[in-house]
């Protein structure tokens, strides 16, 4: 096997490689944060570049078929290296001093944890890398020590070690009930005998996934985390590591459990539902900024959980014309308007916690107040009117208005929600989507309808970069979607059977 | 070749609009003089045209407007002499107001909404389609309230102008629903128009009345007659009228007496053969005139501001012709023209009157004649004028008044032969309190002594003359023109294609035989001979008057001038000190409950105003403004403040306690394995 | 040899202690155990399983698991010593700063 | 003739924004240039449209998210022409009325001419789509003139505004999501495109009644509520009270409009098809606006509230006509839409500078304010007249026009309005009118002086306008009957016309 069989893979095989010198070259060199972030930054740029060299590949199997490279992994792991390389631009502007290098190599090694997961289609790697992202991530939740950081952490590593303990125990009992671990085996097993043992297994994955995905009642730690963990790690993990939720959750519950249909449909019917409700309902009445965005991204995951029940309800429905894509099957569209929103929503959300940074980065280090309160935002259209414009449209972008990423993605989910008969979901989440302007409106109107809390401020390079490009991200894709929605589908069709 | 340059009657009262709008502070006196002479063109126009048209044509223009409405000239005879009328008696007021307003430094103001009204006057009268004719109507409205309001720093003057504003708009809404049923009736009839013929254009309308169905006809009828209450002052919204007299008094001469006021009538006349068709549409006309003449006349036996006497005998005058064209019933075409001969016999004398009072004021200072008396040894010319003035309004033998209005009365009793006598007997009613009152008002202005001591001058010769002119016009039009006058507007229908028979048939008035046509040509020579007669008619026996209805016609035709010399006796036994020692300034309102009840106008004012626009109307806006706020937004409210309530409550699951949240983890799926399970037991899925 | 349904049956009633222990204990410690207590049982499962099936994946799977329990724990610990640096207890019920 | 003219309207305006947003004090300079380019091409357009053509005019489709079936499709007929050309109008005098805007100016004209855009955007684009885009755009600078330079409970109004008006978009987005999903072109795919979708809603095989009850319905009431109709008008007060003078105007001249062009666009095709009841509940709606519309002015305190009021009450005449369903009336409601966009300016510029001069909008403190400020009494006195339908100006005709053609189909609806609502428009008219400018000056306002010129101006021109088109509506009504004719035949899609 010579080398270059491997190209597929060179991404993840760099970035491992530039965490463990990242650590090395930081512990050696003094004060070599700076340094170590665009080292990070060039590595994430280039794997970023390997990975969109072959967005589309056919499906090429390594490692005794344990990963596959195909069009969703390299989906996702477009998803997850753009998630990050904003976020260690951002960083560049926060962490350079002592230590800094341990921050970049966690990122990393999360990166790399998520992107494993994202082409896993056997439950052993699957587990390796959703363990080496959850791990890292805890690390990063806590990585400023103060009190907050602490909680969150504490809080976000009990839940997610309780969480990913019922996984490992629900992917057992598949081991168990079908006696394979590849995900394709499982599949035929499993549809050719399945007792109860194999519904206690599929809801205990779901409640793995669904801690990542934030999915109600699994979503109690995200609040807090997205609230104490550092501005920028929150960031990672709304926009990256829930989306590496969302991706085993396709893998593992579409592809594997499909002989439980119309279980997981019933699950996901509730679960998308009392999530998009509930999460909306709760942002209304926070004052914490990120706070609000945490229950804005669950009730996204809301949103983004209606494609398991459109696949549940649509599942290998004839293809018909959908749209004007020649024939497209419900279910696929299903997905891909998912995968739109995820897209679109790890932009957006990333932005939005990259703004919270700067906001509270600008808040003076002494005062006892919440630097993320949402005072602290009156009047930031006079403070820092980049920063304040960035948030504006992430906010217009998160509530749906067209056009922005958010409106296709809900476009694309909805519409496929309708067609495949589910409308009294799309009705409920156009509701919810209407009822979320409630708290984006009561930011906006903060950062440019009240009076400005303090002098204007010098807005850090590295988070206004960041800002801007992930602005240009989400209007790109609101008014030239085609593209998009095209690879959106082709990666959904890896899920579904030929 | 005068026709051609018609439109130029409306034109140029527009120009010197604008000009006085817009240059008038710079010009002397307001720009006045551009007005007069705009109008006076307009009255050399008419001339002109008459002399082109009489005795038998007519003109009409028209040229497509918007949608499927035009606009269009239509000088007939009927539209004739109101533009002579109109634009003779304008002339005259606007020179006189030339003299009056002079000093007022709102004078251009004055100028220029007079000449709008000029305008939009000349404009109703000559309109070839009743929509044009309902613009200029409203038009003429607005320069009402704008004129009266003229003095807007009053707040009297300002509440006045909102009252005739609205008052007369009830009206307008019933005009406004008149002409929509017309049109929509037209319409369904799917007539097959020749080019330039257009629904609303009167003759299409003349042509087509007798196909409408009845009761339409009817329902318009009254629609229109509505409009014409309305502007004409006619009871019950008559209250808008006296009040108006808070506008200068020029603006009373010319929009409260002369002209506008009389555009209701005009319309009635206009639209006759409709009314003619239509069911109880004339009985309607006649019932309303008469009893506003007697109405009116009693309030003006009471009243002590000089322009409010003025204002009630105008409305009294006004129901006169009313009722004259609505026993048209009786006599068919003929009414119009008596009833517009007594419209332009009235313009004159009660300009003159209004003008003369005017003068009055402007020496005196006050409209309170209580505080007058004797003013006739200084204003000699002023109290000469005025006697003429008053003397043809009281219907003083071979004075204007007396032709015109005996001549109604006259029709009513030929009315009250084949249907009715009730409007007879109102308007004799009416015409003995006519001379009472006109005569209460001289005599108090000019005779007996000075009752407060005030500006002791005649008015200059500017405001002189135009009195002189009037006073001759009032005196002597009557006489000359009657027979021609006559004659001249019988003929105007028969310019279209309209068989009266046939409409009389639907109408349901056609009486033993007295068709429309003859009955006109009866009428007129008897007229003449009766009117001859009447001259040297013996005075005196004044209890004739009771059984005058019984009498073979000379009684009938005697009765006007006992009615008036008798009134004008009854006046001078109270009010002319020569005969009998009396202060009016004694006579106080609240003495006994009748002179109270006349005082006050019949309650009208606090029942219209009071009750119904303030209680009724305004308490309806504010229920529904409750309903607005309560249950309109309220639910909204409601809907959020109790969604935001509940996520209240739901975030309070969020306790902060880690255990906590396994154990909602482990609930979680407890309950998801419950439901599943359950739904797989019901076969849900 | 012994049924499968004991050691399915002995890993599900480890799991379970392991949950009522993190619904009823305060001490974070304490909490880390009960999570161990989650993570091998699903280990014990991994390894019966494969005992009863021709492949080895199980095991396998179950060293990967234990290595990353391992870890897991590491972070964990990491995580409280600074909690009881800054809070002064690992009573984690005390720690609820952030809530609503 | 310029090619892509439309775009052209649509683009000129977007960029001033841009440009006025960053142009610091002369913002105002490039919002004037900004707004006069687009109201040159549109008087340009106007002597080159084809006043007869029932078909499509300047039309431009060019493929945008093919996946989607999404073009970018504009283009004006008689219909959307009028409310182009009102539009560019109403900007070039809004912007003119607030030259003094000294609060942010850059951001203020920046967002009326974002408004420009949105509702230029609306009125041309002929794919659902891009129409929904447009749509919600629209709300966003209107959300920040009402938030941001408005008065005491601006927040209130503003989120309500937005969230009132969102909800009931979504609720058409809905309604044109199932127009979508339910009908696919011969060749299978689907198409956004406006014209098709409406002229497939005719066929009864594709959109049986029940299913075409319920879109429509949807779409009747994203409409109603932006109109906005009687029960769903509650928002409108609010926003106008908080609103900057330049909000109102442009709120009840241009957004307004939008629901009113919803209604012939949209809703009339469709009307045929559906269930006959949903005439009568129009009718209901249309009459309960005026009626109570009228009622409410006479009840309020607030001068600019009385204006909003009789906004409802105007746009009431509309929906009326539009019901009635014949031509005259039809007609008559395109024009009383102009017209009104044109009055009601005039009244809410009348009420924006009571406020700033005087310092109150509350009618009952006001009083003789004429004897300090003749001019502007009079502009005002002459817009009242106009609002409470004068003749000689462009209200009455229109007015005039919906009652006398509602007639012919609905008499008992329209004899109601016609006695309920005319008497009680002029009462509460008149008596603002009255208690505000007439009567003796109190002795608080001996030193209000006349309003900045440049006020006066704007407000003339409107007069005037409303004057030119009330003497001669034929300007404008010749256009809007061709496209009345049209509204009650099938719609004729661009394909028919051999532009796509």
């Amino acid at each position: 096997m010579e080398f270059s069989h491997y190209a597929p893979l060179w991404g993840e095989a760099l970035l491992t490689f530039l965490a463990v010198l990242v650590v090395l070259l930081g512990s050696l060199m003094k004060n070599s944060g700076k340094l170590m972030g665009y080292l990070s930054t060039a590595g994430l740029v280039v794997a970023l570049g390997l990975v969109a060299s072959n967005l589309t590949i056919k499906p090429a199997l390594f490692f005794f078929d344990t990963i596959s490279v195909d069009a969703l992994s390299q989906f996702f792991k477009v998803v997850f290296l753009v998630v990050s390389l904003l976020v260690v631009i951002a960083s560049l502007s926060r962490y350079t001093g002592k230590g800094a290098e341990e921050y970049y190599a966690l990122l990393l090694f999360a990166t790399v944890g998520m992107m494993v997961v994202s082409s896993s289609i056997d439950i052993v790697t699957l587990f390796v890398g959703f363990e080496l992202a959850s791990l890292s991530t805890y690390a990063m939740a806590a990585f400023d020590k103060s009190k907050k950081n602490l909680e969150a952490a504490m809080k976000y590593f009990i839940f997610g070690s309780v969480a990913s303990a019922f996984m490992l125990f629900g992917l057992s009992l598949l081991y168990g009930m079908t006696g394979s671990t590849h995900l394709a085996d499982i599949a035929a097993a499993s549809l050719a005998n399945f007792g109860p043992a194999t519904l206690v297994a599929l809801l205990f994955v779901i409640v793995g996934f669904g801690f990542k995905m934030a999915l109600v009642p699994f979503h109690m730690w995200a609040p807090d985390t997205y609230e104490g963990a550092p501005p920028l790690v929150s960031a990672l993990l709304a926009a990256g590591s829930k989306k590496m939720g969302f991706v085993a959750a396709f893998r593992v519950i579409i592809i594997a459990l499909v002989a439980l249909r119309m279980e997981w449909y019933m699950a996901f019917a509730i679960l998308a539902t009392v999530t998009m409700t509930l999460g909306n309902l709760a942002a209304c009445w926070q004052n914490n900024v990120r706070r609000i965005l945490a229950y804005s991204s669950i009730a996204q995951a809301g949103y983004i959980a209606i494609a398991f029940v459109v696949v549940g309800a649509a599942y290998g429905a004839a293809p018909v014309n959908v749209l004007n894509l020649g024939l497209v099957p419900a279910d696929q569209l299903g997905i891909a308007g998912a995968l739109l929103l995820i897209l679109g929503h790890a932009l957006m959300k990333t932005g939005a916690f990259i703004g919270t940074a700067q906001v509270s980065s600008m808040v003076s280090k002494g005062s006892e107040t919440d630097p993320d309160d949402i005072s602290n935002y009156a009047g930031l259209a006079k403070r820092a009117p980049i920063t304040a414009f960035c948030m504006l449209i992430f906010m217009f972008a998160l509530a749906g208005i067209p056009p922005t990423a958010g409106y296709i993605g809900k476009f694309v989910l909805f519409s496929s929600a309708i067609y495949s008969g589910l409308v009294w979901l799309a009705v409920i989440a156009i509701l919810n989507s209407a009822l979320s302007l409630v708290y984006y409106l009561r930011i906006i109107s903060y950062m440019y309808l009240k009076e400005a809390a303090g002098p204007k401020i010098a807005e850090q390079k590295g988070y206004v970069v960041a800002l801007v490009l992930t602005l240009i991200g989400v209007v790109w894709i609101g008014v030239f979607p085609d593209a998009f929605i095209n690879w959106a589908l082709q990666a959904a069709a890896v899920l579904l059977p030929q | 070749m005068y026709a051609d340059y018609a439109y130029l009657i409306v034109a140029l009262p527009v120009l010197a609009f604008l000009l006085c709008l817009f240059v008038g502070w710079h010009l002397p006196r307001g720009g006045g003089f551009l007005t007069v002479l705009a109008t006076f063109a307009g009255l050399i126009l008419s001339l002109g045209i008459f002399s082109e048209t009489y005795p038998d044509k007519i003109i009409h223009q028209s040229m497509p407007w918007f949608a499927n409405f035009n606009v269009g000239i239509l000088i007939d005879p009927l539209a004739l002499v109101m533009l002579l009328m109109v634009t003779f008696v304008v002339t005259l007021i606007h020179t006189y107001a030339n003299g009056y307003m002079n000093g007022d430094p709102g004078a251009a103001r004055y100028f220029a909404e007079a000449a709008l009204f000029t305008a939009s006057m000349l404009g109703l009268i000559y309109a070839d389609n009743l929509l044009q004719l309902f613009i200029f109507w409203e038009l003429v409205g607005l320069c009402s309230y704008l004129l009266i309001g003229f003095w807007y720093r009053k707040p009297s003057a300002a509440a006045a102008a909102k009252k005739a504003f609205l008052t007369t708009r009830v009206g307008d809404v019933l005009f406004l629903a008149g002409i929509i049923l017309l049109y929509n009736n037209l319409a369904s009839l799917n007539l097959t128009l020749a080019p330039g013929e257009y629904l609303l254009q009167f003759p299409v309308i003349y042509a087509h009345v007798a196909q409408i169905p009845a009761d339409q006809l009817t329902l318009i009828a009254l629609g229109l007659l509505g409009g014409a209450v309305g502007k004409s002052g006619q009871f019950p919204l008559h209250v808008w009228l006296p009040d108006a007299m808070e506008g200068p008094t020029t603006v009373s001469a010319m929009i409260h007496a002369a002209t506008m006021v009389t555009a209701g009538v005009y319309l009635v006349a206009r639209m006759f053969p409709l009314f003619y068709a239509a069911p109880y549409g004339l009985t309607a006309v006649a019932a309303v005139g008469a009893f506003t003449a007697l109405f009116a006349a009693t309030m003006g036996l009471t009243a002590f501001d000089i322009k409010r006497v003025l204002a009630f005998s105008t409305v009294s005058q006004l129901g006169f012709m009313m009722a004259g064209l609505g026993v048209g019933a009786a006599v068919g075409t003929f009414a119009v023209g008596v009833s517009i001969f007594h419209l332009i016999g009235h313009s004159f004398f009660k300009a003159l009157l209004f003008l003369g009072a005017g003068s009055v004021i402007h020496a005196v200072n006050t409209n309170d004649m209580r505080e007058m008396g004797g003013v006739g040894k200084y204003m000699k010319w002023t109290m000469y004028t005025m006697l003429i003035g008053s003397l043809s309004l009281a219907g003083f033998p071979l004075f204007t008044g007396f032709f015109s209005k005996d001549e109604i009365i006259v029709i009513a009793y030929e009315y009250g032969v084949m249907i009715n006598f009730l409007p007879y007997i109102m308007l004799v009613l009416a015409a003995v309190l006519t001379a009472i009152y006109t005569f209460r008002m001289w005599f108090s202005v000019f005779t007996g002594k000075e009752r407060s001591d005030y500006g002791k001058h005649e008015s200059p010769m500017i405001m002189i003359g135009p009195l002189v002119i009037l006073a001759v016009f009032a005196f002597g039009f009557g006489f000359a023109a009657q027979e021609d006058f006559y004659s001249y507007l019988d003929s105007n229908f028969e310019h279209y294609d309209v068989d009266f028979a046939q409409l009389g048939i639907i109408g349901g008035h056609v009486l033993e035989g007295h068709g429309a046509p003859e009955g006109s040509a009866l009428e007129e020579e008897h007229v003449a001979t009766e009117a001859a007669e009447g001259g040297h008619g013996a005075a005196g026996e004044g209890e004739e008057g009771g059984e005058g209805e019984a009498g073979e016609p000379w009684y009938i035709q005697i009765l006007p001038i006992i009615v008036a010399i008798g009134g004008i006796l009854t006046a001078g036994l109270f009010y002319f000190d020569k005969i009998k020692k009396f202060d009016p300034s004694q006579v106080t309102g609240d003495k006994d409950p009748i002179r109270k009840l006349l005082l006050k106008g019949y309650y009208q004012h606090e029942i219209l105003t009071g009750w119904f626009a303030e209680t009724v109307v305004y308490g309806t806006a504010l229920i529904c403004n409750m309903i607005d706020i309560k249950l309109v937004d309220g639910w909204l409210n409601w809907l959020s403040a109790w969604v935001l309530g509940f996520a209240q409550h739901i975030r309070k699951v969020q306790t902060g306690v880690v255990q906590n949240y396994v154990t909602a983890l482990v609930l979680g799926v407890v309950v998801l394995v419950v439901v599943i399970t359950l739904a797989m037991e019901v076969g849900l899925v | 040899m012994i049924p499968l349904e004991l050691y399915i049956l002995l890993a599900s009633t480890m799991f379970t202690i392991g949950l009522y222990g993190l619904f009823t204990q305060k001490n974070g410690v304490k909490l880390m155990m009960c999570i161990e207590l989650l993570l091998n049982s699903a280990n014990i499962n991994l390894v019966a399983f494969s005992a009863y099936q021709p492949n080895v994946n199980g095991q396998v799977f179950a060293l990967f698991s234990i290595a990353l329990a391992a870890a897991e724990a590491g972070v964990g610990f990491a995580i409280l010593i600074a909690l009881y640096r800054l809070y002064g207890t690992i009573d984690l019920d005390n720690i609820n700063a952030m809530r609503w | 003739m310029i090619s892509n003219v439309i775009s052209l309207l649509i683009a000129i305006p977007l960029l001033g924004a841009v440009v006025s947003f960053f142009a610091g004090t002369k913002a105002k300079f490039v919002a004037l240039i900004a707004s006069l380019i687009p109201l040159a091409l549109s008087l340009q357009m106007y002597t080159e449209f084809d006043k007869t053509s029932k078909l499509m005019q300047f039309v431009e489709s060019y493929d945008w998210v093919p996946s989607l079936g999404v073009k970018y499709t504009v283009g004006v007929d008689g219909i959307g022409f009028p409310l182009v050309l009102l539009s560019t109008i109403v900007s070039v005098l809004v912007i003119i009325y607030s030259w003094g805007e000294t609060k942010k100016p850059n951001q203020y004209f920046a967002l009326l001419l974002l408004n420009e855009v949105g509702v230029l955007g609306v009125f041309t684009s002929l794919d659902f789509f891009l129409f929904y885009i447009f749509w919600e755009i629209v709300l966003i600078p209107m959300f920040f003139l009402i938030g941001s330079w408005g008065g005491p409970r601006k927040d209130y109004a503003a989120i309500k505004f937005f969230i009132y008006t969102h909800v009931a978009s979504l609720v058409m987005l809905l309604a044109i999501f199932a127009l979508y999903f339910t009908y696919q072109t011969p060749e299978g795919t689907r198409t956004f495109d406006m014209l098709t979708l409406l002229a497939a809603t005719a066929d009864k095989t594709i959109f049986p009644t029940s299913l075409l009850n319920i879109i429509f319905a949807g779409l009747l009431l994203g409409f109603l509520v932006k109109m906005p109709a009687f029960p769903f008008h509650t928002w409108l007060p609010d926003a106008h009270v908080e609103a900057p003078t330049a909000g109102s105007v442009v709120l009840a001249a241009l957004l307004l409009k939008m629901g009113g062009y919803g209604l012939f666009r949209v809703i009339m095709p469709m009307l045929p098809s559906v269930d006959k009841a949903f005439v009568t509940i129009i009718a209901i709606i249309a009459v309960i606006s005026i009626v109570y519309g009228a009622f409410m002015a006479l009840a309020q305190k607030d001068i600019k509230k009385l204006v909003a009021y009789s906004s409802v009450s105007h746009m009431g005449f509309v929906t009326l006509g539009a019901v009635a369903f014949t031509w005259m009336s039809v007609t008559g409601a395109m024009f009383q839409q102009f017209s009104h966009g044109i009055i009601t300016c005039v009244l809410f510029m009348s009420a924006g500078t009571i406020q700033h001069v005087v310092g109150t909008r509350v009618i009952a403190d006001l009083g003789g304010l004429a004897d300090r400020m003749p001019k502007f009494a009079v502009l005002m006195m002459a817009g009242f007249m106009a609002s409470l339908g004068l003749p000689g100006m462009s209200g009455f005709v229109a007015e005039f026009m919906v009652l006398t053609g509602s007639y012919a189909t609905l008499p008992g609806y329209t004899m109601f309005v016609v006695f309920l609502s005319v008497a009680i428009t002029a009462a509460y008219h008149l008596w603002a009118m009255q208690k505000a400018m007439f009567g003796p000056i109190l002795k608080k306002y001996m030193n209000v002086h006349e309003p900045h010129a440049y006020e006066l101006f704007s407000m003339a021109m409107i007069i005037v306008l409303s004057l030119i088109f009330g003497i001669q509506p034929g300007l404008i009504t010749d256009i809007m009957g061709t496209a009345a004719t049209q509204v009650m035949e099938p719609v004729i899609t661009l394909t028919q016309m051999g532009v796509i």
